[in-house]
C-alpha cells in the first residue's frame, strides 16, 4: 500500500478519492468500480474521472438506473471473489438499497459461517453545505451504524480520503464509506502512509480543556472551533473518529478522561443521531470524569432544509462555541467570551 | 405460436406518428387528428414553454437559480400530456418537468422555488392538482397509483397522470407500479419521456427491450409508442389513455420518443457523453418548426396570431425574470413549522433556540453598525 | 373515541389491535386497510382476521407482494384524502419500503409547507422471542425515529395497543406502529379510556430508587424485573415509554431526578440504538442528580440470532437486575441479591 | 402490427409440454424428449425429493422442525432445474427450494439447519455452488445476476439459476434483476414456480398479465412458459436456457405452472383462503404420477427399479429422520464469530460478557445440584 503514493502532491479530497480508485484498480484485478454516471461522465463529482477510459468497461462501467440492483449485484459478484466498489449518487439515494444493505450485505457473512465474505465498498457522498435541493443532502450515517456487520468510515480531509478508501476497499468486511461532499474541493499534501490504522480514531489537535469529537465535514469545523477558543483561552482537543463503526473507544475515552469535557457534532438530526451513541457510551466510560454532561451539536429534528436556509441547520463554530461555553466552566477559571 | 389475446398490448413496429419532422401529414389511419383550435393551443403552450425554459437557462447564468433541468426539445410531451387532461385530473411530475407544470398553470416563481431554493416546493398541490416535482426517481409513479385507486374507490372519475424518463424505468418502484396499477386497474397514464439519456447514461445501457413500451404487456397493459416531437400525436394518445382510465377500462404505458437538447442540468457537461451531430440530427426533428409548418400549411396559423403567441410567451418571461430577480422572504420559522401536523414539544424548543440566536446575533450585527 | 368499548373484556393484544381495526373502519369510511395476506387470510397474525368480510375488500384487501408499492400506494391514497393502515409482515420487510417512507412519507408535509397531510399508519410486528428465523424478528426502531417527520410508537400491552393504535389512526401524522410480536397473545382487560394522551409515556410501577425505561416487549419484562427487585428491597419505577418519537421528556426526566438512577431496555442491539438517545437526553437533563451512568441493557451488536440462540441476545430480568447492581449503590444502604 | 424482431421472445399461449397429466407423450415437434436415463433419473429425484418433504412435514408435527414450507406438487420444477445444471452453476434458492438443495447433493440435514434453528445456514455455499436459501423475496435473483456476470467478466463459463415464487415477481428487485441481466446479458436462467400462490393471495391478485413469462419481452429476454408439473420438460426448457446462457446468449426467464399442495407452511392454514376441490385438481396431475406412467408405457421403467428409487428415498429418509432426533450441539460463542471478517473490540468484549454470564449459570446451576 504505497505504489503511486510516493509522487505525493497536493489533492483535492474528490482526486484523492480518485486516485486511491486507480491505485487499487492497477493493483488489483478483482476490484471493479461501477453505479450510476462513473463510467465517461466520471461521476457527477467527477470522483471517478478517466478510470472507464484508463481501466476499460469491464472494470468501470456505468449500471442501469437501480440501487437495489447495484448493491444487489454487487453482493453477487463479491461472492465470485470480486471486490466491487460501488457509488450511490447521493445519501438519500442509497435507500431503494436499504434492504440489499441490511438484509445481505451486513448479514451473509453470519449468515454462512464466515464462509462467504464480501469485500463490498459503497461510496455515499454525504451531508450538505453545498446548496444542494431536497434529497442531496442527507446525513445518513445513523442508519448504517445500527446494523452490525457494516463497517462506516468517513474521511474528514483529503489525505485521509485517499488511505480510508484504500483501507476499505483493502478490508474483507462490507463498508459504507461516507465522503463529505461539501469537502471535495478542499486541498491537502497527500501523506506517504495513513495516519492510523483502520478503525482508529486520529487526534488532529492535542489540547487539555475540552474534547471536540466529529468526522467528515465536521473535522475541519471542529479545527476552525479549537482555534477559536484558544483565542478565548479554552483549549480543545479535536478527535476525527475517521472510523464510525468500529467505534475507537480507546482514543476517545483517553482523551474524555484528560479533558472531563467533551461535545459531539456532526450534521445529521440530533434525535436518535451518532451523537447519541459517541455521548451515551463515553459517559458509560468517564462519568466520575465528568465535569458537565457531553454536548451535543447537531442538525436539528427537521428534514434538510432548502438551499437558502441550511446555514441555520448546519453546526458552525459559533454554534460549537456556545456549547463549549455551557460546559460548566465557571468553577474553574476561563476567560471570558470576547 | 405467440399468446394471442395479449398481442394487441404490444405496441406498433414504428412509432405512432401524425406530423411528421418536415410538417407533413403522417399516414396514421386509425387516429385522429386533432381539431385546428387544439393544434394551435398546442403550438402556443409548446412557444411559451420553450421561452420559460430559456429564460430559466438565463436565471442559472445570473446565479437566480441554483441549478435547472432543461427539457429543450421535449415541448410536445409535457405540452401534449397537460393538454390532454382535465382539470381535476392528477398530474405527478418529475424535476424535468417544469414546461409540463407552467402549462398547467401553476406559476412559474412558483414552480422554480424548489429550484431557486427558498423551499422544496412553491405551489399548492391540490390547487393545481399536481404533486410537488419528485426527485427520488420513479417514486412518484406509486403515489399517483395509490391516488388514483382512491379517486376511484371514492367514485370520482378522476385520472392520474405519471411522468417519469426512461432512465427511471429501470428503478423497482417503476414495476411496482405498473404492476399494482394493472391489477387494481387504476386509472393511470404512464408517460415516460425517452430523451435518450439518464444524465451521461445512454438507453443502450438502461434496456435491452426492443423499446420500452415493450414492457407493457409483462403488466397486462397496452404499451403505446409515439413520436414524443409530435406534439399532436403525444395529444391524441394521451387521450385516448386517459379516456380508457376514465371509462374504467385501466391504465396505459406510453413511451414517448425524444430528446433532451441541453445538458442534463446546466451543472452537467454533455460533451463528456454524446456527439455533437446526436443533437444536431434532433434539432432537425424539433417539435415548434414542425408543427408551426403543418399549421402555416394548413392555413391554421397567421402570422398574426404566432405574434400573440410570442408576445404571450416574452411577457410571461418578462414576468419570471422581474420576479426571480427580487430576493425572496426567508423565514427560518419555517424550517419547524411543518415538519409534523401536530407540533411537538423538542421542535417548539430548537425553534426557540434558533430565534434567539438569531436575535443575538442581529443585536451584534447592529453593534457594530452602531 | 368510546365507541364499542364499552362491552370491554379480557382480549389478546392480537385481539385489541383487530378490534381497533373495526372501530376504526366502522368510525371512519376514510380508513382502508390493506397489505399482504390481510385480506381473507386476516393476516399470519391473524390481527386483520374477519375484517374484509365484515367490510367488503374495498376497504380491506391483499395487496401485490410489494413493499415500496404498499407504501408508496398509501402516500397516493392519503393525498387523496384517506387514511390508510398497511402492513409490512415482518420487520425485515419494511426495508424495500425504506425509500418511500423516509423520502416521502416523512417529508411529504414539510415539502408541502403543510398542505399535504399523510395520515398513513405503517403497523409492523416487531422483536424476537418467538423462535422466527432470520429477517423475522428484527426491530428496527432505530432507523424510524431518527426520521423526522415520522411518529413512532410501540405499545406494551393489550389494552394499550388497543388505544394506540386508534390514535394513530386518529393522527393527521405518519405513525410508525410497532407492535411486538412476542406479546401478541398475551390478555389484559381493555380499559375504557387510553391511560395517557398520544406521545406520552406512562409510569406502569411507581419507585423510588431506580427508574428502568422500556416499551413494546420489555414492558412486561421491566415489571417482572422490578418485581425481583423488590425482592431485594430495590424500589423501580417502570416507565412504558408508548410514544418513541415524539418523546416524553416531562415523565421520563421527573422520574430520573427523583431516582437518581435509569435503566433503559431494549432487544435492538445496543450500538445507536435507541436506548443511546434516551440515555444521552436524560443525562443532558438529569446530569447533577444522576448517582451513576445511565445503564443500557440491550441487544448485542449482532444480527438476530437463530432461534435456539435467540434467548442469549434478548434483554432478560437476570441482566436487568445485574444492570441495576452496576448502578453504585453501594454508598447507599441496600439489602446484597439472593 | 406488432414489433417483428421482438415478438420472438413471447412465450407460446399454452404451455410447453412433453408428458401429459396422463402419462401420454404430449405432441411438441420443437422439443426433444430427454433420454431414458435422464428420465429415469428425473423420477428418481422426484421420488426422493417428495420423501424428504413428508419427512420434513413430519419432523415439524415432532417439534423437531420450527417450520417448513413444504414444496410437495412442485417436484418436478425443482428436481427438472438441477438436473439440467453443470456442478460448476450456481443456484440461488429460496426457502422453498429444500427439495431442489437435496437434489443438489446438499446433506440434508444442512438443508434443514436453517428451519430447526441451530443457525442460518447450514451447508458452505461454495462446496455445492447453491447461495443460502433467501428468505427476503426476489432478492437473491440480484445476486445471481452479480455473481454470473462476475464469472463471465472472468473468463468462466459458470451459469447461475435463480428460483423465485409468482409472488415474488411482484417485488422491484425481480424488476432490477431481470433488466440487469438482460443488459449486461448475464448468464442466468430465472425459474419463476408459480404455484398459484403467495401465502394466501391468488396469482389474479398478483398480476393482470395473461402470463408471467410475459414480461420477458418489456426486458428484451425470451419469455418461456411450461407445464411446471412435468419434469422432462422443466428439464428441457432449463436445459436450453442453460446452453443460451453458456454459450453467452443471455438470460431466460422462465415460468413453470404449478401448484403448492400443502399449506405455505406447517403453520399455515389454507382452508382460509382456498378450495380443497381446487387441491384435488392438480393431484390428478400429479409430476411423479405421470413420469412414472410414462416410463412404465415405455419400457423405461420396471418395478425393480421403481424399488430401488423407494427404498433410496426410505433410506435418506430413515437417515434424516435419526440425525434430526439428535439435539444439535450449539455454542453461544458462534454469535459473535461471524459478525465480521476482521473481529472488532467491543464484539470481543461482549462475548467475554456473555461467556461469564453463562459460567455463573452453569455454577449456580452446579450449586442447585449439590
Ligand atoms: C432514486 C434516485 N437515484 C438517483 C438519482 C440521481 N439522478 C437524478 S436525475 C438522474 C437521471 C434520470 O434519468 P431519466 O429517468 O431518463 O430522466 P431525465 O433526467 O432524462 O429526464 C439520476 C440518476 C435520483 N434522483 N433518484
Ligand atoms: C420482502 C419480503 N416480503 C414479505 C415476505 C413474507 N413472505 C414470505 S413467503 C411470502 C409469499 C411468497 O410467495 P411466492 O413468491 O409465490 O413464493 P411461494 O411461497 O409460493 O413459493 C411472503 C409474503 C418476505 N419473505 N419477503
Ligand atoms: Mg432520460
Ligand atoms: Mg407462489
Amino acid at each position: 500500500m504505497t505504489a503511486t503514493v510516493a509522487q505525493a502532491s497536493e489533492l483535492t479530497m474528490a482526486g484523492a478519492l480518485n486516485r486511491a480508485l486507480a491505485d487499487e484498480l492497477a493493483g488489483n484485478d478483482r476490484v471493479v468500480v461501477y453505479g450510476e454516471d462513473v463510467g465517461p461522465l466520471g461521476g457527477v463529482f467527477r470522483v471517478t474521472d478517466g478510470l472507464a477510459s484508463r481501466f476499460g468497461d469491464g472494470r468501470v462501467f456505468d449500471s442501469p438506473l437501480a440501487e437495489a440492483g447495484i448493491v444487489g449485484t454487487a453482493i453477487g459478484m463479491a461472492m465470485h471473489g470480486m471486490r466491487p466498489v460501488v457509488e450511490m449518487q447521493f445519501d438519500a439515494f442509497s435507500y431503494p438499497a436499504f434492504e440489499q444493505i441490511t438484509s445481505h450485505l451486513a448479514k451473509l457473512h453470519n449468515r454462512t459461517r464466515g464462509r462467504i465474505t464480501l469485500p463490498v465498498v459503497i461510496r455515499i457522498p454525504f451531508g450538505g453545505g453545498i446548496g444542494g435541493v431536497e434529497h442531496h443532502c442527507d446525513s445518513s450515517e445513523a442508519y448504517w451504524v445500527h446494523t452490525p456487520g457494516l463497517k462506516v468510515v468517513a474521511p474528514g480531509t483529503a489525505s485521509d480520503a485517499y488511505w480510508l478508501l484504500r483501507q476499505a476497499i483493502a478490508s474483507d468486511d462490507p463498508v459504507i464509506f461516507l465522503e463529505p461532499k461539501r469537502r471535495y474541493w478542499a486541498k491537502e499534501e497527500l501523506s506517504d502512509a495513513p495516519v492510523a490504522e483502520f478503525g482508529q480514531a486520529f487526534v488532529r489537535r492535542t489540547g487539555t480543556d475540552v474534547t471536540l469529537i466529529g468526522y467528515g465535514s465536521m473535522v475541519t469545523t471542529l479545527l476552525e472551533t479549537a482555534e477559536a477558543a484558544a483565542q478565548e483561552g479554552i483549549s480543545a482537543e479535536v478527535i476525527d473518529l475517521r472510523s464510525l463503526s468500529p467505534f475507537d473507544d480507546l482514543t476517545t475515552v483517553a482523551s474524555v478522561r484528560k479533558t472531563g469535557r467533551a461535545v459531539v457534532v456532526h450534521e445529521a438530526s440530533g434525535f436518535a443521531g451518532f451523537g447519541a451513541e459517541i455521548a451515551a457510551r463515553l459517559t458509560e466510560r468517564c462519568f466520575h470524569q465528568l465535569h458537565a454532561p457531553i454536548g451535543r451539536v447537531t442538525g436539528f429534528d427537521i428534514p434538510y432544509p432548502p438551499p437558502m436556509l441550511e446555514e441555520h441547520h448546519l453546526p458552525s463554530v459559533d454554534r460549537i462555541l456556545d456549547a463549549i461555553d455551557r460546559l460548566q466552566f465557571d468553577d474553574e477559571p476561563v476567560m471570558p467570551r470576547g | 405460436m405467440t399468446a394471442t389475446n395479449a398481442a394487441g398490448l404490444l405496441p406498433t413496429a414504428e412509432p405512432r406518428a401524425l406530423i411528421d419532422a418536415d410538417g407533413s401529414a403522417h399516414p396514421a389511419p386509425d387516429t385522429a387528428m386533432p381539431g385546428p383550435g387544439i393544434l394551435a393551443d398546442l403550438l402556443r403552450r409548446m412557444v411559451v414553454g420553450r421561452r420559460f425554459d430559456t429564460q430559466a437557462t438565463a436565471l442559472t447564468k445570473q446565479g437566480r437559480l441554483a441549478v435547472y433541468p432543461s427539457a429543450r426539445g421535449q415541448e410536445a410531451c409535457q405540452v401534449g400530456a397537460v393538454a390532454a387532461m382535465a382539470d381535476r385530473d392528477w398530474l405527478f411530475p418529475t424535476y424535468r418537468d417544469s414546461m409540463a407544470m407552467v402549462s398547467r398553470g401553476i406559476n412559474p416563481v412558483e414552480v422554480l422555488t424548489l429550484l431557486r431554493g427558498d423551499w422544496h416546493c412553491g405551489y399548492d398541490p391540490y390547487l393545481h392538482r399536481t404533486a410537488p416535482q419528485c426527485t427520488p426517481l420513479a417514486t412518484n409513479t406509486l403515489h399517483a397509483v395509490g391516488l388514483a385507486h382512491a379517486a376511484r374507490l371514492s367514485g370520482e372519475d378522476t385520472v392520474a397522470v405519471a411522468m417519469l424518463g426512461d432512465g427511471a424505468t429501470s428503478e423497482g418502484d417503476t414495476h411496482e407500479a405498473l404492476n399494482i396499477a394493472a391489477v387494481w386497474q387504476a386509472p393511470v397514464v404512464f408517460l415516460v419521456q425517452n430523451n435518450g439519456y439518464a444524465i451521461s447514461v445512454p438507453l443502450a445501457k438502461q434496456t435491452r427491450a426492443e423499446t420500452l413500451a415493450h414492457k407493457g404487456i409483462g403488466y397486462g397493459m397496452p404499451g403505446v409508442l409515439v413520436d414524443g416531437n409530435d406534439a399532436a400525436m403525444v395529444y391524441a394518445a394521451m387521450s385516448e389513455a386517459i379516456e380508457r382510465a376514465r371509462a374504467g377500462n385501466g391504465p396505459t404505458l406510453i413511451e414517448a420518443l425524444t430528446y433532451r437538447i441541453e445538458a442534463h442540468t446546466n451543472a452537467d457537461d454533455a460533451t463528456r457523453y454524446r456527439e455533437d451531430s446526436e443533437v444536431t440530427a434532433w434539432l432537425a426533428r424539433d417539435p415548434i418548426d414542425r408543427l408551426q409548418k403543418y399549421l402555416q400549411d394548413n392555413g391554421i396559423l397567421d402570422s398574426t396570431l404566432l405574434a400573440e403567441m410570442t408576445d404571450e410567451a416574452e411577457g410571461k418571461a418578462a414576468r419570471l425574470r422581474e420576479a426571480m430577480n427580487a430576493d425572496p422572504t426567508l423565514d427560518a420559522d419555517e424550517l419547524f413549522s411543518y415538519v409534523y401536523a401536530e407540533a411537538t414539544p423538542a421542535l417548539l424548543e430548537q425553534r426557540r433556540m434558533l430565534a434567539e440566536e438569531l436575535a443575538a446575533h442581529d443585536a451584534s450585527d447592529d453593534e457594530r453598525q452602531a
